[in-house]
């Protein structure tokens, strides 16, 4: 269970939000919406611990996930608007050496089995480089598919998808979310998924 | 009473406080130097080896005694702002920096002024000398690093970072210096040799060098507030302040 | 633990085999600067030995020192350095995995490569051995140390002169230590002390540099 | 009182050029500092009135 | 003509002034890099003053080298280069303002403070005015021949270490005669021939190096 | 009068569009439609002589825009995705000194009036860094008040703007058009403007 209380952001000299809360539970959605420029992705990288908030404090499982890190950040899995792939290796090892360094082990069979998932098997052994923009993202997405971790923070995760694959893609995290996981979203478009309880949360800029 | 604390480390608080404070330590700060003035030049003896060049000491030890004791400040606030996320400090830290590094750069120049009639040269590589060079160095890393970085909060903790690495480094690089220096025994003049020290003189360097105290005091806070000022400048007590002409 | 460290240690130098250009690019610096000098000072060879040391490490040094933005920059902007934060291990572990790889991709081959231009400065035999003992104790400091100024000054204005002013200070005891092993050795001394002395800042800095340099990191990717 | 004249004093025996050089350029920084600092203030108010008029 | 060329001028200049911070850091670079070499290599005068010339203008070298980073990559970023590109003057002679603007910032203050970098270094007084001629002389061609290399590796990854291996290779003729110079009053002999082919270097950049740099911003800016 | 004939356009190792030919009269306006990455910003760069074509020519009054740049270049004024704003300087003198630079003397009244038109008098005298994204945009705009060159090429310059900058942008260009300039345009947006003649030209992905 995730829990925010009192958050305030400031970035620059400009005040975001403040006093925002929530509670996340096992199986449901948070929907996180507001105009370019609202703080929506400063709030995602506030709840993952790569931003200090300026104020308030985020609860997991009731502790505070500043001062019990290595208890929260393995059930956590963030996809932020940068793919974190290297242009130099494949998708493949990308998605292998990813999951690995998040201490996870995963077999080259698995990983593939991730790429096929998204519809990318035949791009696997191609340099992430020569990928288009779209195709990047998959690849990024692919992890998805092999956490294991409860909680997803994924920020515009949709953006450059096409049609066939925003439906995998939401297939995917409405199976997450029946089998009791969590996840935390932001899109621009809108794109339905099934949840046992969805909330959303707006910022206005 | 850290309730108060936090009450005055906030700097809408702080800044009006400061301001009372900064004219008692100028005062302060001008008949230290006063006192201290008349004793160098009016009561401590010729030096019968120096001659009066040796007058010079009564800027250079002090300027070179605050250079590194505000460093050793800088580094102290530096530490508290990271480790209570206190702005405040940090604003202190960098508000320190550019006085520190004057004082560096004055102990160097006195130093050199004070080397050319006594050694016959502006400049050796003796340890002391080349020590407080790369002190002047890193004074100079932190407030580069911190005016290249836009976000203030991003840049109080890089640079209070920095600081803190200087800090354990500062003794590693002084006795590496002075260690080369020892080994390659290049200069054979040493600010050691200097003559035991009357207490007079002595005397006129500590009234000089509370006076340089008391002058970073009262001119770091009129920086941190030049910084408050900057970084609150679309907050409401600063249009406020700034609509009744910053009093 | 270790399997995430191999991992890093792994793709980074992966990385680094993939685009051997980068490579060759800081052992070039090296080999340039350091013929810079001949050039500039005159061809005796007494003189240029004399100086050998000193100017040797001063070109490690500056090689060391330009190829740091490499360390994390790539990382940062691909985003691969937000997940490095987010791996349940702790980050001071994670980065010497990275300073490691650097290390052997920058700082190994100028060691390797270092002997060669101790030759052409007329460097004795012995002498020619402590340069190589100094640079293999004394290059990992410089990446270790690097890396905290490499940390800081990540995504920032300028970055490339302002990592030199905040490293380069830094790097005197070891430049100080390393250069003069070498000289002592040049002398007839024993360059045991220094060498010692090098290892011990390589101790202090593999023990302190990593926590500094993670501590760098959360602040930069904030 | 150890100078015979305003002139020794001046002269500094024969060192006037470092002596004063020292304390003047000591003087010189300081003046500066604090000058420095007044109009650092003064701009940072007039940008912030800027601002609020805005 | 001459209005773009010195608005262009005042622009940067201004610029600079906004942020003095940037001038303070190639300065500074100058005078760590030229700090390290007593370090490594000894005190001794007699020394010092014999590699000084050498070392004082690689440093220089160093120190123009590192600051191109500077010279367009904000105008890249932020979109004035394409505007500058764009405007109905000659681009060679605009960019030979830009270039003018950096010398003037980085290149100046290194020939203005040259001289209390060679008193450390015992360097006498004669030395120390021709250390100051050549400077000025021999700093004008870093920065046009540096222009280049910074307009062809803009947007390039890693840029930084690029632009030292293209453009170092270059600079070894200013190099030589510059430290010739010098050392050549140094030794009691006239420095005049040495002078005056750094004036022909200069000159002959001059002509050649704005063409060479508008070619290459065009081809950046694709 | 602007006239392109068989323009290709290849980046990295696609081809985003071939025999794209159009002719543009004095008094018209061209809009250029697509996706993201479609070329718009290509082609518009094309056009300025920024970018060379693959294949193809352009021609201002019937000579190419390569050969005869010094005669092209005072008729154009381009602005592009970014701003070409210098952090550091104000408003006013970023407007003065880019008109400077662009060949034109103008005075600070004049720059001013023109800050004025688009309703950022206020924000003249401070440097451009505390500016907000679309008070930016419009200092960039502001450019087009003192422009007196007949061919306007504007990537997508109502981003960031709100609805009553739109507007005063959208009555500028309708009056350019009117006193017989040219304009050429790109715009995810729908903005009513002005014109004798109006052109579309669509780019497919
Ligand atoms: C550029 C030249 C010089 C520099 C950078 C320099 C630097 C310093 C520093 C950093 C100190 C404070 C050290 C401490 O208190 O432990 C100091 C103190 C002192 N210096 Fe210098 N100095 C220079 C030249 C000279 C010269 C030429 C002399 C005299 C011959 C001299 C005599 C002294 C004395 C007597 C002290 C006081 C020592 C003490 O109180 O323990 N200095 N100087
Ligand atoms: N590192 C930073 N320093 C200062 N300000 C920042 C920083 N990052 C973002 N901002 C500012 O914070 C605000 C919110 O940014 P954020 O990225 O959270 O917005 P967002 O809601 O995700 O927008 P978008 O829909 O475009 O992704 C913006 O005004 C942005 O300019
Ligand atoms: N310098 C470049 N090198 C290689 N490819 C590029 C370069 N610049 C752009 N591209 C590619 O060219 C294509 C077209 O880019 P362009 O910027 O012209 O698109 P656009 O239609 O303006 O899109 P948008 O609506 O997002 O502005 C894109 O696929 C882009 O990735
Ligand atoms: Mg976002
Ligand atoms: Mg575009």
């Amino acid at each position: 269970m995730l829990t925010a209380q009192g958050l305030a952001c400031v970035r620059g000299d400009r005040l975001l939000f403040k006093d925002l809360g929530f509670v996340l539970e096992a199986g449901s959605l948070l929907y996180v919406l507001g105009e370019n420029g609202s703080g929506k992705s400063s709030l995602l990288r506030m709840l993952c611990g790569l931003l200090m908030p300026g104020q308030g404090e985020i609860l997991w499982a009731g502790k505070s996930i500043k001062s019990h890190a290595e208890q929260y950040l393995p059930n956590l899995k963030y996809l932020g608007h940068l793919n974190g792939l290297k242009d130099d290796l494949t998708a493949l090892e990308n998605l292998q050496m990813g999951a690995r360094i998040a201490g996870q082990d995963v077999t080259a069979a698995a990983a593939l089995a991730a790429l096929t998932a998204i519809g990318i098997a035949r791009c696997a052994n191609l340099p992430v480089r020569v990928l288009s923009q779209g195709q990047k993202r998959r690849v990024a997405l692919a992890a998805l598919w092999l956490s294991r971790s409860p909680l997803w923070i994924l920020d515009e995760p949709f953006a450059a998808l096409d049609v066939a694959a925003t439906e995998v893609l939401a297939a995917r995290i409405s199976e997450h979310l029946a089998a009791g996981g969590m996840t935390i979203l932001t899109s621009h478009q809108d794109v339905p998924i099934k949840a046992k309880s969805t909330v959303s949360l707006s910022l206005s800029a | 009473m850290h309730m108060n604390w936090f009450k005055y480390s906030s700097p809408q608080t702080f800044y009006p406080l400061a301001g009372k404070m900064i004219p008692w330590f100028f005062w302060a700060a001008s008949l230290l130097c006063a006192v201290g003035l008349y004793v160098s030049f009016a009561i401590a003896p010729t030096d019968f080896q120096q001659g009066e060049a040796y007058r010079i000491i009564f800027v250079h030890v002090p300027a070179a005694w605050m250079s590194m004791f505000i460093y050793l400040v800088m580094a102290g606030w530096a530490a508290m702002g990271l480790a209570l996320n206190a702005r405040l400090s940090a604003m202190m830290a960098q508000a320190l920096a550019p006085t520190g590094a004057m004082f560096t750069l004055l102990a160097l120049v006195t130093g050199s002024l004070w080397g050319k009639p006594m050694w016959g040269t502006w400049w050796v590589w003796d340890a002391r000398l080349t020590s407080e060079l790369i002190l002047l160095f890193l004074y100079l890393g932190f407030m580069a690093l911190q005016s290249s970085i836009d976000d203030p909060r991003r840049a109080d903790r890089a640079g209070a970072l920095l600081a803190l690495v200087g800090v354990v480094n500062v003794p590693i690089i002084y006795f590496s210096v002075k260690w080369w220096n020892t080994l390659h025994q290049g200069s054979t003049i040493n600010m050691g040799v200097a003559p035991k020290m009357a207490a007079t003189m002595l005397l006129g360097m500590l009234l000089m060098a509370l006076a340089f105290w008391m002058y970073s005091v009262a001119v770091a806070l009129m920086r941190v507030r030049c910084i408050m000022l900057e970084r609150e400048r679309s907050s409401d007590w600063v249009k406020a302040l700034s609509i009744k002409g910053g009093k | 633990m270790n399997q995430t460290w191999l991992t890093l240690l792994r793709r980074d130098l992966l990385l680094a085999l993939r685009r051997r250009s980068d490579i060759a690019t800081t052992l070039f610096f090296f080999v340039i600067v350091s013929s810079l000098f001949p050039l500039g000072i005159g061809p005796e060879p007494a003189v240029l030995s004399s100086i050998a040391p000193g100017v040797l490490w001063v070109a490690a040094l500056l090689a060391g020192m330009i190829s740091l933005g490499r360390l994390f920059a790539a990382d940062f902007a691909d985003g691969s350095l937000e997940q490095m934060l987010l791996a349940p291990q702790p980050l001071a572990w994670l980065v010497s995995a990275k300073i490691f790889a650097h290390w052997l991709v920058c700082g190994l081959p100028v060691v390797l490569l270092a002997p060669l231009i101790g030759l052409q400065y007329a460097l004795p035999n012995d002498a020619l051995w402590v340069l190589v003992y100094s640079l293999l104790l004394g290059t990992p400091t410089l990446s270790l140390i690097g890396a905290i100024g490499a940390a800081l000054t990540l995504g920032v204005r300028g970055s490339g002169l302002l990592v030199a002013l905040l490293v380069l200070p830094l790097y005197i005891p070891t430049l100080i230590f390393g250069a003069g092993a070498v000289a002592a050795s040049q002398h007839g001394m024993s360059a045991e002390a220094h060498l010692s002395l090098l290892a011990a800042v390589s101790l202090l800095s593999l023990v302190l540099a990593p926590l500094a340099t993670a501590a760098a990191l959360r602040i930069s990717v904030e | 009182m150890q100078w015979a004249s305003w002139s020794a004093f001046f002269n500094m025996g024969g060192y006037a050029f470092y002596v004063w050089f020292s304390f003047g350029l000591t003087a010189l920084c300081v003046l500066w500092e604090v000058y420095a600092l007044r109009q650092r203030s003064r701009d940072a108010l007039h940008l912030a009135q800027l601002l609020a008029q805005d």
